[in-house]
């Protein structure tokens, strides 16, 4: 089964909540990254990400897998968006069912962490000013973003 | 003894290489050393420390002998989400 | 601005969720209360929500708009079903948009317990055996279910 | 003295008296005795502390006094969520 995907369109969440209804979850918890029209003090106009596809849907999968064994839930799914992004698009959503919040919003939190520093995907910014850059975080802790 | 293979740029490391991917007999000993090698060539800004290498689409080790025939990427840290 | 609202039917989570997109937005995080089908080990098989509408809804009101001081966030919506629901029925939604995820997540959870603990909503099972019970849980901590 | 109220029960309480309101006359001083006086002529189970107090839809205080025209209400243990 697939937990985890890479859409290079727009995607439904909707169709992806719906997925994880279930008569045993009691919690639902979910996370959305949008595109914001700032980042680090400049001002973003738009976005591009970049997979390494074989390698982020592997990595992706597993990332869910564990989720699914460190944390008392039922089921989780995570989508990221590959391609041209304009502000206020979706750029990752990530669902947990459980039965009780404490394990949905744990779960939850951790797979967003892991999807973005474990997954091969790459986002290229363009500033208002014209230029437009790859973001190569420094490792975890020393991110002045996110 | 060397072996052909397929390196796959990604990101930054693309730009800079201006190609996706090449194919290229090498004989460095390891990972680490095909990087460099390719660094020297190309001038990328990211030391080996900062990235990450794959092998036919899994995570690998830098001192792991590039395998005849395999699909190498070097990995810039990620920024998805 | 109402931030919070009670609702005796089934509120449609999209609508709601799209008042909270904005261009500032990087990160949403949303927690839904859904009726499980069992809890303290007992086979449920639907509940009720009572409110004491007019306070519930000074107390929700309450609630939101400390979570929108305490936290560094955009926005924040609750919305808390009344009446009869089934098994798998949507009882509670909360969605919280932030620049950034941490604020989201911390105000989401931040806001799910305070209304559980605050606003005047009472729940009663109803359960396999053909018994049914208000839910009146001790003080904060002793709870063995949510 | 005496005050007119109308009293508001729920959940459990209003299941235990069998009406969700009432209004009548009271000489109770404050707020807990009123709840005291009630508890002893329904056998409500939940003792004081286990409750809030509300008058005219906002939360009060149990050492208030009943006011003449309010409408006061018991809040039991909430449940929500």
């Amino acid at each position: 089964m697939n937990r985890f995907a890479l859409s290079e369109t727009p995607f439904d969440v909707a169709a992806l909540r719906a997925q994880l209804l279930d008569a045993r979850v009691g919690g639902y918890a979910s996370f959305e990254g949008w595109v914001r029209d700032h980042n680090a003090g400049r001002e973003v106009t738009g976005l591009r990400y970049e997979a390494y596809v074989t390698l982020a849907e592997v990595e992706g999968e597993r990332v869910l897998a564990e989720a699914c064994e460190r944390f008392a839930i039922l089921d989780a799914r995570c989508v990221h968006r590959t391609g041209d992004l304009a502000i206020g698009e979706l750029a990752v959503w990530v669902g947990v069912a459980a039965a009780h919040r404490d394990a949905a919003f744990a779960a939850c939190r951790w797979i967003i962490d892991e999807v973005k520093q474990r997954v091969p995907i790459w986002k290229h910014e363009r500033y208002a000013q014209g230029d437009a850059d790859w973001l190569h975080p420094a490792p975890k802790g020393d991110d002045p973003a996110d | 003894m060397s072996a052909r293979v397929t390196v796959l740029y990604f990101a930054s490391l693309r730009d800079v290489a201006e190609i996706d991917h090449e194919t290229f007999e090498t004989s460095a000993p390891d990972l680490r050393v095909l990087y460099l090698e390719l660094r020297a060539r190309y001038g990328f800004p990211l030391s080996v420390d900062r990235l990450r290498v794959a092998v036919d689409g899994e995570f690998a080790r830098w001192e792991d002998a590039p395998r005849d025939g395999s699909e190498i990427a070097f990995i810039p840290p990620v920024s998805g989400g």
